[in-house]
Parts: structure tokens; sequence; C-alpha cells
């Protein structure tokens, strides 16, 4: 992220780390609150989707940072649909529909 | 999955939250997210994790967003030009992709060695010196063309016509930059001069690094053998033994690290791709005396070389040079040329621009650093068509490297992005090669219509265009997502990842029309592949003004 | 104003904004290839008299060196690749 | 003035506005063959239609030696490539020239290169030299050969305007498909069908998004609207099926006052509506300025292309881009965009600016307004 930095860099991902903590933690609160029962691989599910929509992004963003930007905006646009409709299938099984079990 | 609820009500203890609470602020570098974790005394428990958690998601994405950003416009990505000296730019693992013959090096008929004209920068030099002993015009016609460069030519008509018109061309781009260019193209032009001139060799057989035995003749006046060259300097009365040829081979390929090399291989010194008649260090370079002989002492060949410059390379025509690289390998060829001999070996530098008795393609391909691809030019895997390499030959007994394949010659087949965006339209289409080279079945690049691109290209000397080798798909900066390809392509064994690869090529990115790169003198835009970088730029730096366009891809 | 107004508006005119710019394009581009004319002629008698567009790529058909400038070309070729 | 005279006059205005870019069109593309070989060389000079895509000039200072120049098109990669051909008095074509393309620059020169035209200079009209496509460029290739030789075939005299594009067998199944589909459509919507109306309708959609799209990438738009009324499938065509697709949506409408194309067929419909029914949301809220918006766009697209006599710029849709990856980066967002909405509000892109409301809406009016016209005269 800080390139040519020494100690931001180890920083800023620390700080990504706490933020994921805080991210899983919101998104079972939200659950809850929604009259769900977390289970724990729903919540991985829906994490993991995150995590690969972002890696998307970042990968179309390197491709800008490449001097590609036209690229990087298909990039991110292809790649990131099906995980984008991925996301909301998962969101609509999880935590729209009623809960047949437990 | 009990447990895994356990974990769950640990992670949402009130102690915890608090550290986390204190990170997200703390981590926030002034983000929004910081808010929520500062004053969360009024916000509910339930309430600030849901927000922080929207927020420190919009973090995270912008987050990855920034570092992607960051990877790829870093220096560290440009592969050639950081880790070199301790070989950690030779990072892909060629063990799993070894095999015996290179492809389309299987012969198919008689393999023949290649006569010394079929190099075109020999040839050249010979037809230029035929033209001026006044022996022969022009306009005498091919048929009238005296030597071997005459029956080069008359074994391939209209090709003679082709050279002519490029010698014209390079009156006509000397004029253009001398009207012009040398302002807008100053700054790339003094670097290619500055690598070429001051730091590789003087002009008139004064010095040059590595030392050349045509030099030496053609300032002694005497023929000096291989066998005289090779061996000069040796003060140890036998050579030092290794202890295992690996020995050998370990130690030389970290040398050649050492010395700047990015990459490195070893093999086999195999004759079928030595020049026939040629021979530095013997009267005119041994084209009519030296006939097809091999030196004994030739036994193996140290391939090693750079990248060019990358901004550079991806701003061709203009902008870019060869010269950067072939200073640094030939400089390493001078040293690795003397370590060895140190150590009481014979060694002979091959290294370019034309100081060769040998083919380097495909001993980069025997030696298991690269592959052949459709544009004539070797491609490797950490810097895809961009390489290029110096050799040292030698006599130490080395342990030897398997030549690789990688799939990158099958992508070739399809890929076919290099034949499209040729200026000159040297470079064939077929999906299959078609053509028989001296026994091998391979595609074949014209190179006259090549070399005519290159005197007409917008450069100060007209020695090269690069175009081909910027565009290619394998010559990309190092980044993970490139990372990612380049491991998982070679291992699919359905192809369907190269397809993917491909279709992203040729749908994400943008390309000139093959015209669009000419120069504006040649009916072209004078565009570049991608714009120079800002050091390049003359108007940043220089009192001109900028009449011109940049018409690079973005 | 609520959620699916907002939502609906901002799209609209993503769509409008997009479509429109598109649409000027391809206009703007039938104009100008309205103004394009021959793009290559072939004669018998003389290929000189086409107009100068789009001449064949180079090395297709190089013309006779009218002039052999000698010195200027010793003088500019590089021999040293 | 109340909404209903509004929308007359407008109407009106429509099919006016139409009818002159179509007009105008006309003229225009004569205009510009005539200037286009005044350029082929400074010696012909008075150049004038004789016929049908053939002209008739005579070399400059001598107005015995008459001249015939003859001008076709095919279509090629990128549109259709116009070919002229100079034939002098004796019969012999003595100049021949790519007047017009639209093709990619590499893949014309490399055509050039092979001397594809040079073949069938010195040759006499009559007989046309069989030439071989060039690999590599085949398409370009073989639609300047084929130009050429109906451009010959026209100074013959003998040609079908029609062309030699025979419709492959795999096109008439893909025609036949679509029939198949329209009449599933009907069956449908009829009383006649007594099972589940909805599921029937889903399973329909799924299947028309499957074939026309994923499958065949071929869908009705307004570029086919244009071929349509400005006549060019006259001169024959690569495909049929897209063109079949709308006069079937169109008789449907007129027979039945549904409109069944964007409920049941419509590929791109099919793909949003699918994805709106991940997450059930309801359509956007389309307020009366976007209406007519969407018509303008309609309009305004339609005429161009009438005007400039090329269907493509009537396409603001996004349907090539969503099944087969063709169209530019704006269009590329365009797709992304509609997709990604499609998940938040049911069919935006339909509901919002898609022409195939306007144009049904047009088609609605006018029939219930001539209808009721008539029904007014009855009671008279």
């Amino acid at each position: 992220m800080f390139p040519g930095t020494t100690m931001l860099n180890y920083i800023f991902w620390m700080v990504m780390g706490a933020l994921q903590v805080l991210i899983v933690m919101g998104l079972v609160e939200w659950l809850k609150s929604r009259g769900r029962k977390p289970v724990w691989w729903q919540v991985a599910l829906l994490y993991a989707g995150f995590a690969f929509l972002c890696a998307v992004v970042a990968g179309g963003t390197t491709l800008m940072g490449e001097f590609e930007t036209i690229a990087g905006w298909y990039f991110i646009g292809v790649l990131g649909l099906p995980v984008v409709i991925c996301l909301a299938i998962a969101v609509r099984l999880f935590v729209m529909k009623k809960p047949t079990q437990g | 999955m009990a447990n895994e609820h356990n974990a769950l009500d640990i992670i949402n203890d009130p102690k915890n939250r608090v550290t986390d609470a204190g990170n997200a602020g703390a981590g926030e570098n002034g983000n929004d997210v910081g808010e929520p974790g500062g004053e969360n005394k009024g916000v509910s428990r339930r309430n600030f994790l849901k927000f922080g958690g929207v927020a420190a998601a919009a973090a995270t994405m912008a987050g990855a967003a920034g570092a992607g950003f960051a990877v790829g416009r870093s220096d560290d990505a440009y592969t050639g030009y950081g880790r070199t000296f301790q070989g950690g730019d030779q990072f892909f693992n060629r063990e799993p992709f070894r095999c015996d013959v290179p492809v389309m090096m299987e012969p198919v008929g008689k393999v023949v060695r290649p006569e010394w004209t079929e190099y075109l920068f020999l040839r050249l030099r010979a037809l230029v010196d035929i033209i001026k002993s006044g022996k022969w015009t022009p306009d005498m016609g091919v048929e009238a063309l005296p030597g071997p460069v005459g029956d080069h030519y008359r074994a391939r008509p209209g090709e003679l016509e082709i050279m002519l018109e490029s010698l014209q061309r390079n009156v006509k781009r000397a004029e253009a930059w001398k009207k012009g260019k040398n302002k807008r193209y100053a700054l790339a032009g003094a670097y290619n001069m500055a690598l070429r001139l001051g730091g590789m060799e003087l002009p008139g057989h004064v010095q040059r690094i590595p030392e050349d035995p045509h030099d030496e003749h053609m300032r002694t006046g005497k023929p000096i053998p291989p066998e005289d060259w090779d061996y000069r300097g040796i003060w140890r009365e036998k050579p030092m033994e290794f202890k295992s040829p690996k020995h050998a081979s370990v130690l030389i390929k970290r040398m050649a690290h050492q010395f700047g090399m990015s990459l490195v291989g070893i093999t086999k010194f195999d004759p079928r791709f030595m020049f026939k008649g040629v021979m530095r260090g013997m009267p005119d370079k041994g084209h009519y005396t030296w006939g097809d002989k091999v030196p004994e002492h030739w036994k193996s060949i140290i391939i090693f070389g750079v990248p060019m410059n990358w901004d550079g390379t991806y701003a061709a025509v203009g902008y870019s040079t060869s010269f950067d690289a072939y200073f640094r390998s030939r400089v390493a060829a001078s040293l690795m040329e003397r370590f060895i001999r140190e150590l009481g070996y014979p060694a002979r530098a091959q290294f370019p621009g034309s100081n060769y008795e040998i083919m380097m393609s495909p001993y980069v391909q025997l030696a298991g650093l690269g592959q052949y691809s459709r544009a004539g030019v070797v491609m490797v895997p950490e810097l895809g068509a961009n390489f290029r390499p110096a050799a040292i030959v030698t006599n130490i007994e080395f342990e030897y490297d398997k030549p690789i394949d990688v799939k990158m010659a099958d992508f070739c087949k399809k890929c076919k992005i290099c034949a499209e965006q040729c200026p000159s339209g040297a470079i064939p289409f077929d999906d299959e090669p078609q053509t028989v080279v001296r026994g091998f079945k391979r595609w074949k690049l014209n190179e006259e219509k090549c070399y005519q691109q290159w005197a007409s290209g917008p450069t100060q000397d007209g020695l090269g265009c690069r175009v081909c080798i910027g565009v290619c798909p394998y010559s990309r900066k190092n980044t993970w997502i490139h990372a990612i390809s380049r491991e998982m392509e070679p291992r699919d064994p359905t192809g369907l990842v190269s397809q993917g690869l491909l279709a992203m090529q040729k749908n994400f990115f943008k390309f000139h029309e093959a015209e669009d790169y000419r120069s504006d003198w040649d009916g072209g835009k004078e565009a570049s592949y991608h714009n120079p970088p800002w050091w390049m730029r003359a108007e940043n730096f220089l009192e001109i003004e900028k009449d011109w366009e940049y018409h690079g891809m973005e | 104003m609520t959620f699916k107004k907002v939502f609906s508006l901002a799209i609209f005119i993503a769509f409008v904004g997009l479509c429109g710019f598109e649409l000027t394009n391809q206009i703007r581009e039938s104009a100008e290839r309205d103004l394009a004319s021959v793009r290559y002629v072939r004669g018998i008698a003389s290929e000189t008299d086409a107009p100068a567009q789009g001449q064949a790529p180079s090395g297709a058909t190089p013309k006779k060196n009218q002039d052999f400038n000698l010195d200027d070309i010793l003088k500019e070729t590089d021999l040293d690749g | 003035m109340s909404a209903k005279t509004v929308e007359r006059i407008s109407a009106i205005a429509a099919l006016i506005i139409l009818l002159a870019a179509w007009i105008a069109g006309g003229v225009r593309s004569k205009g510009a063959t005539l200037e286009r070989i005044g350029n082929i060389s400074e010696e012909i000079v008075d150049v004038r239609q004789v016929g049908p895509s053939v002209y008739e000039g005579h070399r400059r200072g001598d107005a015995g030696d008459k001249l015939c120049i003859a001008v076709a098109e095919h279509p090629g990669y990128g549109g259709p490539v116009q070919v002229a051909v100079v034939m002098n008095s004796a019969g012999i074509i003595e100049r021949i020239a790519l007047v017009d393309t639209t093709d990619t620059t590499t893949y014309v020169s490399r055509v050039l290169d092979a001397a594809v035209l040079d073949a069938f200079l010195g040759t006499s009209a009559s007989r046309p030299p069989k030439v071989d496509a060039v690999t590599g460029a085949t398409l370009s290739s073989t639609a300047m050969i084929k130009a050429a030789n109906k451009a010959a075939a026209h100074i013959k005299g003998t040609v079908g305007e029609s062309g030699p594009v025979a419709v492959s067998p795999d096109e008439m199944v893909k025609a036949g498909l679509t029939v198949a589909l329209f009449l599933a459509a009907f069956l449908i919507s009829s009383r006649f069908f007594r099972w589940n109306k909805t599921y029937a309708r889903l399973g329909l959609l799924t299947a028309a998004t499957v074939i026309l799209g994923f499958l065949y990438g071929t869908q009705p738009s307004l570029a086919s609207l244009a071929l349509l009324l400005a006549g060019f499938w006259t001169k024959g065509l690569a495909s049929y099926t897209a063109l079949i697709c709308l006069v079937l949506a169109f008789v449907v409408f007129f027979a039945t006052k549904k409109n069944l194309y964007c409920a049941m067929i419509c590929p791109f419909g099919g793909l949003q509506e699918g994805l709106g029914r991940i997450t059930k949301r309801s359509p956007p809220e389309r307020t009366a300025w976007m209406k007519w918006i969407s018509r303008g766009f309609a309009l305004t697209a339609l005429s161009a292309a009438l005007y400039f006599r090329n269907p493509s710029d009537a396409e603001y849709t996004p349907f090539g881009m969503a099944f087969s990856f063709i169209g530019s980066t704006a269009i590329f967002a365009l797709t992304v965009l509609i997709l990604v909405a499609s998940l938040v509000v049911k069919r935006p892109w339909c509901a919002l600016l898609c022409p195939a409301t306007p144009v049904f809406d047009y088609l609605a009016f006018m029939r219930n307004w001539l209808t009721r016209g008539r029904k007014k005269e009855k009671q008279s």
C-alpha cells in the first residue's frame, strides 16, 4: 500500500486484519438482528464472497496501476458481476429466507 | 459447530470488543470508521457493531483497491530491476516443466547450419560494402549482385528491393530526426546513445565491452583464431578442478546473478545453431575463409540476460531502446569471461548487438530459459518476450539444464496480437507454423520487412521497433495477477485457463491499429503502445514547446 | 422520497448518460465516415493516381529507388545492430 | 391542450421525422456514391447513373471513350465493403477501387497485400477471375471478392440485387426455433392454456434466454427495426433471425393486443428478471418525463440510422454486450450497471430506457387511435 516505507505497510495490514474481525462481528450481529441464528458456515460463505469481491477489485486496480486503466475496469466489471450475484443469492438464502431448521 | 458458536461468543465478549473498537478507531487513519470506534458511548453495542461492520467493509474494499493500485504502480513490479543480484528474479520454478526437446526443435527435414548471410546485419554490411566498392549499383538488379549476399537475395525474390527501400528510409528517418524528432525524442535518444556509445563501445575499433577479437584484428591486421583469443590472459598452468559438474553449474549461475543477470541457463554447445562462415578475429570475420569449422574447446555455453527497461519498451517505437539491456548483458559477459579465465578455463563472449558466431535464441531454448514465439523472439516465463541475452562459450564440464515446455508456444498459436500489431506486417499469421527453416518447422519472421520498420521508426539510429515485444501478453510487470496466470496456465491440462486469459487479453485490453505505430512521414500517427514514462518526456524538462500528441493506450 | 424513487432516478440518469454518450459517438462516427472516401485504387495504367489515403503497407510494394544517394545512406545506415 | 392531443401530435411528428430522415438518407447515399466514383480517378468525368448501382462516364478529354463504373457491396467483417469496378469500352476492367469499408485497417491491408483486387485488373467483366480468400482475413477478403464479382455482374446487367448471400441451414434452424418460441408464447397467453401461466411464462422466458441469448446471441433491437424500415433485408443478410423475431413480435402484438415479446421471449429481459427473482423486488418508479426521454432516444437513434443508412447507429442497447461481449466501453458499463441494478429493482432497463417500450407504446397508441376512429365512422 505504501511503497518504499518500512512501517506503514505493516501497520496498514494489521489494521486491515482488525477490521476483518469487526466485519465478521457486524455480520453476526446483523443476522441476529434479523432473527437468524448465525450458522458458522453461512457466515464463512458470506465473508468468503466479500473477500473474493475485494480480491477482484484489487486485481482491477492493480491493472490500473500498470497503466491499463480500461482493462482494469473491464476486469472488475466482468469478474465482479458473478461474485455480486452469488453474494445476492447467499443473502437471499441465509438472511431473507425464513429459517427452516434451527 | 458448537465450538464455533463458543468462539463467536468469546469474540462477542465485552473485553475483546473494547480492544477491537480501539483497533478500529486507531486503525482508520482518519477514515470514517474511526468515529463510531471513538464515540460509541451513546451507540448501542449492536448498532456499533452493525454500522462499524459496514464501515469496516467499506474501508476494507477501499484498502484492497488502494493496495492493488500500489502493487501495480510499484517499482518492485519491474522484474530485473530489483532482486536480480541474489538471483531473486529467476523466480519461476522450471523443474515441473522440463522436457527433452524444445517445442518446434524436432527436425522435420535435413538440419542445415545457418549461412552467415542469413544474419541480417552481416548481410546488410556486406551489401553496403559491395555498393561502396562500386562493383554493383541498385539499378543493376539482383541478378548482377555478386557474392554470397547475391546468392542469398536471389534465393529470396523481392527481399532485396525491400532492403534497398529500407536504406532509402534510413535517409528519410535521419532527415525527420534533424527536422524535429530530435526535440520530441531528445531524452529517449540521449538515453539510447549514452548506453550505446558511453557504456559499450567507442567507434573505430578503439575499445568495446567485452573485448572483441574483430577489433583486435582490425587494429593489428593479424588473424586471431579462437584458440588464441579464448585463452588470452590465462595465468594458471592448469585450470582449477570443480568438485563436480553440478558445483560448476551452481557457482557459475550464482556468479551470473552476481554480475547483474536476471536469468541464466547452461547447456551443451550445439553446433547446429552456429553460423557457417563467421569467426570474429579472422579476416572479414571469416566469411570467406572459416567455413563450417567448430573450435574443439567450444563444449558448453552459458546463456544469461536481462529485460529491457519496461516503461520504455511499453512506449515502443520511439521511446524504447535495446541498449540498456545490451549494456547490462555485455558488461556481465565481459565480467564472466574474465572470471572463467581467472579460473584457468577458456571463455569467449557472444554478445549483442551483432558480435556472434551463433544464433542466440536456440540456445536460450536449449538452456531451458524459455520458448520460441510467433514473433521469432524467445519468450521466458519471468519476462515474456522482453529478454535480451548474452552468452559465454567455454569448455567447463557443467551439469546442463533441460529445455522447458510452459505452453507459451501453444498460446502463440491462438493469440496473434504481435502479428496484428506489427507495423510492417513482418510477423506471420498462420495458426500452425507453415515454413520449414533449416530443417525445423516454425514461424518465420520476415527480417527485411521488420528491418524496414526499424529504418522508418522515429528513433535516432534506426535500430529497433520492439512493438511486438511490448504488446506480448507475456511481457508484463511482475504483479500478483500475472503471477497467478503464469503459474496456473502451464499447469492446466484442459486449456481452459489459457482460453480465459486470451479472451480477457483480447476483450479487456485496447490496442492501436498497426499503422498507427509508423512515423508521421510514413503514414502513421507515431503512436506508442503506452505513453512514455515521465522521465522520457522531453517537454517535462527541456525548454521546448510540445507540438505533438501522445497516442498511447492508458 | 423513498429509497426506490431515489434509486430509480439515479440509475435512469446513469442510463441516459451512457446511452446518450454512445448514441452521439455513433452518429459522429457515421458523419465522419460519410466524409471519408476512396481508400485504395489500383489501375492497369498506373498506381500513382490514387488519392493519398491508405497506401499499401511498407514493404508490400517498394518503389524502385529513384535516386540512390549513396553517401547519405552510408552516413545514416547503422550497421552495428 | 390535453395529454391525448399532445400524444397524437407527437405521434404524427415522429412519423414525419422518420419519413424525412429516410428520404434525406436516400438522397445523401446517392450523392456520396457519385462523389466517391469521382474520387477513383481524375481521368473519369461527368459520371451519371445509368442503372441500379451502375454508372457511366468518359475519359477526360475524350467524350467518345466511354467508361462504365459499377459499385457493389458485400457484408464484411465490420460492415459493408464497397468496391467499384471501372470497365473501358473494350470490356476490360482497367481500374478497381475499394471505395468504402469499415473493416479493420490491418485486415484490409493484408488483403490488399495479397493483391486480391489486383487479380481482377485486365480481366473481362464477363469472366471475372477465381480468387481465393486470404487466410487470417477471410471475412474481409471474401467480402471484397464477392463485392468485386457483384460489381462485374452489375456491368453485365445480370445481377440479382438480392446478392449471393445464401441462408445457411443453421440459420433455418434458428428461424424455426424463433417461430416455435413465439407459438409457445401465443399458446401460453391464450385462454386454452390450462396450466399455471406464471410458471409456464418463466419457463418459456428461460428457454428463450438460453436459446436466443446465450446460444445464438441474436436478439432484435432498434438496429433490426432500422434494418426493417430501411429495407436492407432485401439486399440479403448474414442472419435473418433477429428480423423474424421482430416481425413476429409485431404480428402477435397486432393480432392479440398483448406484447408477448417482452414478457416471454426477450433474452435480456429474461436475464434481468432472473436476477430480480433472486431478491424478489418490485419494478422501479418511472415518471412521465422519463417516458418521454426514452421515446426521444428511440426516435433519435432510429432517424439517425435511417439517414445514414447504417442500422448499427441505432444501437444503444446492451444486448450485444450482454450475450456476446460486443460493444463500446460505455455499453459495457451500462450492461454491468443494469445487471447489478436488476438485483435491486425488477427489470430496470425494460422499465426505464429500453427502446422496445416506446416502440410498442407507439404501435398500441396508433392501433387504438385508428380502430377507435373506425368505430366512430361505423357509429355515424
